[in-house]
């Protein structure tokens, strides 16, 4: 669990790598904050939203500020582990969440705007989403809907989100007519890495002690991680002449993406082959999709991060085998087509749902306080204009 | 032969770049300053201590240019930078005695193009 | 309890980000050497004194060089881990305490000085306060005073030592007009992650197995963390019209100190009324006291540790129930004032022990080999002046 | 397991730091790129080859596909683990051998002919040597060499085979008339923590679960580090006037390095002698050695790990107990001479078998494409021309 | 017109702010430099490998003038730089044979303030 | 007195240092800079999308000197930085009005050494 925490620093240098030098710190303190204010949100009311037994489009209140939530196990959710460990690490999944959206605004968005506006999005999007595909009484759920370690929820949910962001709070100045180029890959390097490492937490954990199912994940994820990153870095070296770094780390985040929703539902060959599609379905979405529609999701949180989650929860049901996890399904490739149909509802579902309800919540914050910084204090960056402070010394 | 150095917004240097090439001028040296100028600073706090932020980043542009390429060098900066807010930048023009090409050891005019 | 050992790097980060680009080596080094020499220390010497029974100013030196510290738990420390994991794990944080002073004489102390000071200091100041705490036959563990995680041990202790070398090594050289600007924040941050992280294993460690106090802890770490995070963001946005990134990594820091001695007693919603008072006693502490008396505490480890240890401490004897730990006690708010007042007196005497002695071995040091370097070693930096490196390539 | 996986990161960002402003992304992305491309070969076919049961020279094939390796544990491996864990588990040990190969040829290889060496060599050079030491049917397991967690198989075997493609490869241009000063020490320094970090979980989890062990490895990891990180930077203090950080990472490593043969078969005090000793022998061998011959082995991973392997390899023969581990054997300082022989045996194995055929790889490679980058692409350096990147912005 | 170019220590920039400002030049640009000079640098140790580090890190500022002020300017730098150790430092002065405020495209003197 | 300004290539930074220092000039001031010239650069590509690069990392010289040494310097120069090869840079030659040393406040050519 420890491990998922890791995660959202990850990804904040992940991002933070690859802005530019006056927005470091922007993207740093969106995802630290977020750490800090979901992680009281999820305390105060945001499990018993999401996870407190009922039928509607919230769970009930009843856990609310941790009431009646102790140590001892909740075996609708985890019979083996404490209840409020199970808690936990839903916490952490609800903190990464938001924060994959801030690659999408990113080096624009107004700070003040972004707290409002992620408060609102936790609280009526992820928090019925999650409600629904994991809850006791969740409708996804009750349909059969799959979602091992949160592909749907997670990456498809914040994904979309993400898109409309970029849409409607515009390009960035500068972005028209050059790539801003990313001021310290290292650090992305990095990022990656935590990424990778939390991610054995995120996909391992998921099976709730279940020994043998997190070894499962735990292998296909690093296996997924692995030859997505490879399959990233050839299609860079065939149409770019040579391998990127920032082209196989993206990879590598992509795999992930794409089994978490599988992990434990799938053997590692089959992840292989999830692997190389995400890579592949992602290249496209970055490359040339987005060029050719001209939004400007700054760090491809739709490409990566909502193309791979679809691709990976519809990959479920075309993978998925009772061989490798009875309590799961069979999937297309296992003779059982109708759990293909299922992942798709559950994914059209989550797309419709979050892009409009975040359409929504983002006017509101738009028209209440503007969610984009002035042209001035794009210029100079976030870093100085939204925290005051400068994320390196230039001289000393 | 002059040696032109520019002060100018970072935001700009993409636009004064093209400009700059429009008007035949290839050979350029850029670099990083910080300036303090009319234009106001950001104020900076560390854990509640203020730092009156005076300085702000700049591109320096150093261009050496013959006495006819003077006016569409300077024109071409301006075209580029100019934004008409405070912080645009300044164009200083010194006169260069000499200019060499290292590779091929020429002098004068022709080694500055 | 491999979490713990990355708090030493995380907190050479966290120190590193925040000095000038001259000295970043220094800290990275004066943390590292620490994490070497208290190691072997610990386990020549350092552990028996500590820990060995005995009801002395020290323990009894019968477990020199781990002389019957086999792998047999010892069951008056832990019932169910290895001795020698439990040795391990004090290991660390007889490593970390030292290693929080360095942000008081950051920029400014002598490498052979620290060196010499710190191993005097762990010997004749952490090894007996460590003592008497946790160790069998220590005097204030025998009165009951309650120390999660080390609070009492670890914050106060090295915060007054701090405290105090802050003052007579004098202030850094151009601290007097003007703020010394953190060179690189996102490293800051970097460190402020690993400290989180590696405090789950600090705190939930402390638990030594027992399953439900560790989850609790893990818990209130991670929510008091995250609360005094937000309360410091909000209240630099209200001061200094923005949140900082390093305002909010401060405060979140200070939550953790907090809640450490805390953690195995009290609930999470205590937790976080805990941590949203250290971070306004911090934040005053560090924004008003600290300039209103003039002394450079380079990286407030004072204002931080101390401050947050002693709230902590109190706040332990305030909201500690035994509803959350049997073992423990119950604090005022739960109808036992006693408690309040031993914490009080465990507080005091380390508070006075420390700086004292501390004091006094300081004194010692600066007479035989001066413990500030040169003024001209200080403008050139400790990196090339200490250890005849740069941190970076200005060109290549 | 997880903690190693972060070590080839780890070594990553060691290695870093150490390299030019212009080469980072090269070290970064080989390192990376081989934990994508191991990860898969490894399940492909690469533990078949190692491991799989079998008298030859590889193992069998007959797990190739990972056909037949699944939870169940496998007995004659791990009999407490799950038997895909314990795949997993060797995977990572797989990844990092080849990268730490990279500090010797760094800043001057082809990252095409890179690639095409790694495969190869970890087909032909890795898996094999891994069978014999490990495997069931290795005729040096057999023979009863120890090797606790990979002094033989890891250290030496890529230390010689760096060694053989550092004087092949030629020296650096630039290395001739001065140093290569490192572009960044702090990366190093969080390098060093994390491979320190993650070589608890490369050694203590050799033990495979059994806890004793686990935990005697744990302890003489944390201290041979220690106290060897506190030698380097003693003999750094004596023969350069200060104590360098990037002396004290070097030898830290160096410790981690000579301990991991040992490690769970030595008690903490013989950890500290191995250790002092390895960084004195390391110590030599980058200073004196190397400058004498004149090879350009850029990160000295000769220096460091090879040497070191030996030294620790050679020590398990010395110091070995059967009071730490029943299942080992007695060193010579414990009356058997025998053990330090089979040792000697294994090493000269294979630092012959190893350079021996890397070389031939090596030189396959260099004829069918030059293994070396041209002379301009070196000076523009690796990041620009192999990966058409830049590791930081220069101008913004 | 001058161009004022000042090559100082690090740790004076900040009195050598000061004072420029108390002389009323509140215009400057600054950068970060490395120089060798009579000062001698510190020597480098990586892995037992000597450097001979000659290079210091000094501060360059530029500042253009109107005659009247080039004493001034030079009365401040000195006052604010010196510290009468090896290492100080260095003025250079220019003829500055043109200035232009980008803004407003205004020439000569009237542009440097 | 002259300022002479060499843009060179960084790799060749050693050579020229030592070149000078055989013709006795010890006083160098060394900056990091971009250039644009006849020499491509080379493209990037972050995540597909193609970035020409046509700016490449420089090395900046700066040398002041009495009118003896400008021919001793420049000869210095040209033989540390050429390589033959686009890209070898240009050495730029302006007339220094004056030269201050600080610590010292003696002007002219005394103070340059
Ligand atoms: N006299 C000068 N000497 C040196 N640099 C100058 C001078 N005047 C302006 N600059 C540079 O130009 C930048 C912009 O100048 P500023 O006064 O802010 O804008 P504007 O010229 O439009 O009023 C400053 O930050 C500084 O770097
Ligand atoms: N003739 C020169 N040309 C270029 N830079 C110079 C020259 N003389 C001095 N400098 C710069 O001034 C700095 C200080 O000079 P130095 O000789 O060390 O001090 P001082 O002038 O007090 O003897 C040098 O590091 C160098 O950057
Ligand atoms: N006229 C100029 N003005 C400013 N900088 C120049 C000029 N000409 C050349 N440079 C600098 O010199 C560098 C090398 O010039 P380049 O044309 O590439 O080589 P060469 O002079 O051998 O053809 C350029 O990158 C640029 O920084």
């Amino acid at each position: 669990t420890a491990l998922v925490m890791l995660m959202t620093p990850g990804l904040a240098f992940f991002y933070g790598g690859m802005v530019g030098r006056k927005n470091v710190l922007g993207i740093l303190m969106q995802c630290f904050i977020l750490l800090c204010v979901i992680s009281v949100q999820w305390i105060l009311y945001g499990y018993s939203l999401s996870f407190a037994p009922g039928k509607g489009f919230w769970g009930s209140l009843e856990w609310i500020g941790l009431k009646g939530v102790g140590f001892a196990p909740y075996k609708d959710y985890a019979a083996t582990i404490p209840h409020q460990l199970f808690m936990m690490f839903q916490a952490m999944f609800a903190i990464i969440t938001p924060a994959l959206m801030i690659g999408a605004f990113a080096e624009r968005m107004k700070f003040s705007a972004f707290m409002v506006f992620m408060v609102l999005w936790t609280t009526f999007v992820y928090d019925p989403v999650a409600h629904w595909v994991w809850g006791v009484g969740g409708w996804l759920k009750d349909l059969g809907a799959l979602d091992f370690a949160g592909g749907t929820v997670v990456h498809i949910n914040a994904g979309i989100a993400a898109f409309m962001a970029a849409i409607f709070i515009g390009k960035r100045k500068g972005a028209e007519n050059k790539a801003i180029l990313p001021h310290n890959l290292p650090f992305t390097i990095l990022g990656t890495a935590l990424l990778w490492f939390g991610w054995f937490g995120f996909n391992a954990g998921s099976s709730l002690g279940a020994n043998e199912l997190a070894v499962n994940a735990f292998v296909v994820t690093n296996t997924a991680a692995a030859a997505a990153g490879l399959t990233w870095a050839i299609l860079d070296w065939i149409f770019h002449e040579k391998p990127t770094v920032l082209g196989t780390a993206t990879g590598a985040v992509g795999g992930l993406v794409a089994i978490t929703p599988a992990a434990g539902f799938v053997s590692a060959m089959s992840a292989i082959v999830i692997a190389i599609f995400a890579s592949i379905f992602s290249y496209i979405a970055v490359t040339v999709v987005k060029p050719k529609f001209g939004y400007d999701d700054a760090l491809d949180v739709f490409g990566v991060h909502c193309i791979g989650g679809i691709w990976g929860a519809l990959a479920t049901g075309l993978f998925a085998s009772k061989a490798i996890n009875p309590a799961g399904a069979d999937g297309l490739f296992f003779g059982n087509p109708k759990l293909l149909l299922i992942q798709a509802i559950a994914v059209g579902v989550t797309i419709a749902y979050s892009f409009v309800v975040s359409l929504i919540l983002y006017k509101i914050v738009d028209v209440l306080m503007r969610a984009r910084v002035s042209e001035k204090d794009e210029n100079l960056g976030l870093d100085l204009t939204q925290h005051h402070e400068n994320a390196y010394t230039m001289i000393e | 032969m002059k040696l032109i150095i520019a002060i100018i917004k970072p935001e700009r240097l993409d636009a004064v770049k093209k400009e700059l090439y429009k008007a035949e001028v290839n050979l350029i040296t850029v670099s990083e300053v910080l300036g303090h100028g009319r234009q106001m600073g950001v104020t900076e706090v560390y854990r509640g201590v203020k730092e009156m932020g005076n300085l702000l980043r700049k591109i320096r542009l150093e261009i050496a240019v013959n006495e006819s390429y003077v006016e569409p060098t300077i024109d071409a900066i301006l075209k580029g930078a100019q934004t008409g807010q405070i912080g645009d930048g300044k164009i200083f023009i010194l006169d260069l005695a000499e200019c060499i090409r290292i590779r091929t050891e020429e002098r004068g005019g022709g080694a500055i193009g």
